[in-house]
């Protein structure tokens, strides 16, 4: 391989931004996902951060926090905190990405607290998480595939998914899609338009179905038309390496 | 507008403040947000307004339904062609009625690139993808003022509020500063040169530079 | 924390929107404030939430309740010496802070002159009189960033990150910079010269002015 | 007389703001009464404005609304409309100006309409004022003292005063103190701690006891401590005629 698994997870996070959306943009893997996407087939996404800053380019050096100043100069727009709450509230966001502690085969995430050896261990909490699970049109789920890390029904729903399937977001009136995507270390998920369970759509390069099924806690999904995940193209791997130059995000 | 001339008007009465909340609501995507004011005023019987109580501490206040205006145009003096626009001076409620108004129509006193919007992102009033239309209008808050660009014209208002005393004075006056202005260049050439001249603001006064460095 | 060392703390479940909209309700001086979020999210069953019903649209919202910190302090650029101030860059909840806290203790890069405060009132932070105290501290943000003063000290939140994983490392961090710093001065001599110098931020990139012409 | 009613009207109003005082002030002669106190015994009282603005000293030039650029311009912090009225309802505005176009006798105020000729005339409603009435501290009622302005009830509370009485006021949850004076072109009132009926506390030079009453409505109380209105000193009025120069606000 001629690239990390990190970065075959950006440029699946890239590919779920389509051209002129509004993004609720993370940390990490999704940020470089929406350089990528401005850089080849999204040049017109605008990134959304939850301190306030509205960006429609890439910040100006790489950073740890969306409150370094380079994230906040020549910004389109930096208000508060709830001027782009509002936006998510109102509708007006197209996607937004999130990750968890756990996830389960609704696409429930957990981030408040999981039991390792007995003992409970206190995790960071929703962070905006559980608002843009509730409220962005479609959301994109980033995990790390572990069996631990995937429970049938997680303990404590920090960031709601399809909670119990079908009709259930409609009876909480969650206003937001759902999830859309889950990307994985392992492979990439898709969510049934009827049961709202988790379907394997497609595994990364080098990984089987039999290896995704043991790393999750209940009786996977496939779908019909699984294959490999797509590998980075010559151009996709060029904007990742541009917007991380010494990996930092990206080396495994 | 009591008589439903030219045809009635349905009016939602207000305060100030009701009004902005109607339209903040609206704007952050809420279907009402509470008050603690106008709870013993006459118009909040209206059928916007519903009397709740506090779920924590069971106390009486006023909920006010959201306004989503189908259009809402504001006037700034800088906009990119985007939409992406600074906003200074009085503000009121035009960042309510911006995120609340289904369409928003920016008139600008000067069309700016997209760079200098980026120079002070504090300071813009919405994101453009908020902005339907930008359209390029010099004293485009006449006879109102904008802060550095134009004084409120008081004679125009004076003017103004002589003539709309009858129905035949405000048509009257409908015909030449409307209908027969045609556009904002008719308008701006039916005020004349030396009235325009008159509503330039006088010495600059400029806002200390802030350091956006990183 | 989870083993209540040195004693046991009181949590609060929030997300960062429903945080700032207690917050926004203790400013707005409600005793709540309604929303669509976290309505599938399991901490949304404490205390400090409640379901309810949109009066006019009978949908279900959450109510938040409003959170009224004893005291906010908040770093800015600018203050002059009775808490009128110019914030800039990054704004998070800061205002909300702001006209939410009983006290309001403002940290500032530059004690500057009241007049350079007039200059640019659309960037006040907040009127003084809801400002306590003022504290006139260079680096007062450190580690955490200033917008044209100073960058992010990432080293010492990886240092902090690693000594506070065990208590015995955590007080030992506590010690140093904490106890044995004294106070703010005593602080960055620790920090030193050579990492203050690298803290502060590249070229200057200032802001487009703005006339506040009359 | 050596000034004009109206600028003993400005003088009464300047008097009621006490040093320090958080301030909402109105246009015209509250503006100017603003500017009074200012200058003489309140140099420390901050003046708010419903479009957002807060000053801590008059205005640049005289203006007509407080929108005005020389409104604006230097003054202490330029928000918003619900900035300033959140403000105000979170308890922090010592006192607060209004008008009306009717006025009852437990200081309710009428701005939404009148009949007169048997016909209904549609007054400008309430702007910010009922949300002065409702909220600040205590408010300043100005009004122009004529029979047919000041009814026993007025037909429709636009800016609450007491209502009908005592209690009225808890009765509604209404934070504000409501109305702690009328200055009106006739005399001075306050409003009977008890009762909360309004009473004539002062009666202006030249004025009798009996044309006030009969210029108002109700059988009309009046303190036993009733006396002449205080005549501007020299320094009152050089400071009102130095904030209306050519007496746009205060010629009779």
């Amino acid at each position: 391989m001629d690239y990390t698994l990190k970065e075959l997870m950006v440029v699946a996070a890239a590919r779920e931004i389509r051209d002129g959306e509004i993004v609720f943009v993370g940390m990490r893997l999704p940020l470089l996902g929406f350089a990528v996407a401005k850089e080849l087939h999204a040049p017109r996404a605008v990134g959304l951060f939850e301190n306030g800053v509205v960006r429609d380019w890439p910040a100006l050096a790489p950073i740890f926090t969306m409150s370094d100043p380079p994230n906040i100069c020549r910004s389109l727009s930096c208000g508060g905190l709830i001027d782009v709450m509002s936006l998510l509230q109102s509708g007006r966001v197209d996607l937004g990405f999130i990750g968890g502690g756990e996830i389960d085969r609704f696409g429930n995430l957990n981030t408040h607290w999981v039991e390792e050896n007995g003992r409970r261990v206190r995790l960071p909490g929703s962070g905006g998480a559980a608002d843009i699970a509730s409220l962005a049109g479609r959301c994109i789920v980033i995990m790390n595939h572990e069996r631990r890390r995937f429970p049938p029904k997680v303990r404590f729903i920090t960031s709601p998914g399809y909670g119990e399937g079908r009709g259930w977001r409609e009876g909480k009136n969650l206003k937001g899609g759902g999830p859309a995507r889950a990307i994985t270390s392992l492979g990439i998920f898709s969510f049934d338009s009827e049961s709202r369970e988790m379907i394997l759509s497609s595994f990364h390069p080098g990984v089987s179905i039999e290896e995704i099924q043991r790393e999750t806690g209940w009786p996977l999904k496939v779908s019909d038309e699984v294959r490999e995940t797509r590998s980075p193209s010559v151009e996709e791997l060029a904007a990742v390496r541009k917007y991380d130059p010494k990996g930092v995000w990206t080396n495994n | 507008m009591e008589e439903g001339i030219p045809r009635p008007l349905e009016v939602e009465e207000h305060s100030n403040f009701t009004i902005a909340l109607a339209l903040q609501a609206a704007g952050m995507g809420l279907p009402y947000l509470p008050t603690r004011t106008a709870l013993g005023s006459d118009f909040s019987c209206g059928p916007h307004f519903s009397s709740i109580a506090c779920p924590f501490t069971g106390e009486k206040l006023l909920a006010v339904r959201a306004v989503a205006p189908d259009v809402a145009i504001l006037h700034v003096q800088r906009a990119d062609s985007e939409g992406n626009a600074h906003l200074w001076g009085n503000l009121g409620v035009t960042r309510e009625a911006a995120y609340a108004a289904k369409r928003v129509i920016l008139t600008c006193e000067e069309l700016v690139d997209h760079e200098m919007i980026l120079g002070d992102p504090n300071r813009t009033l919405v994101p453009g993808f908020l902005v339907s239309h930008v359209v390029h209008a010099r004293f485009g808050s006449h006879p109102s003022p904008t802060q550095g660009y134009a004084r409120r014209d008081d004679e125009f208002y004076f003017d103004y509020h002589r003539q709309s005393r009858s129905l035949e004075g405000f048509q009257e006056w409908l015909r030449k500063w409307v209908f027969e202005a045609g556009d904002h260049e008719g308008y701006l050439e039916l005020l004349g040169k030396e009235r325009r001249e008159k509503l330039k603001p006088g010495d600059e006064l400029f806002s200390p530079a802030v350091n956006f460095s990183v």
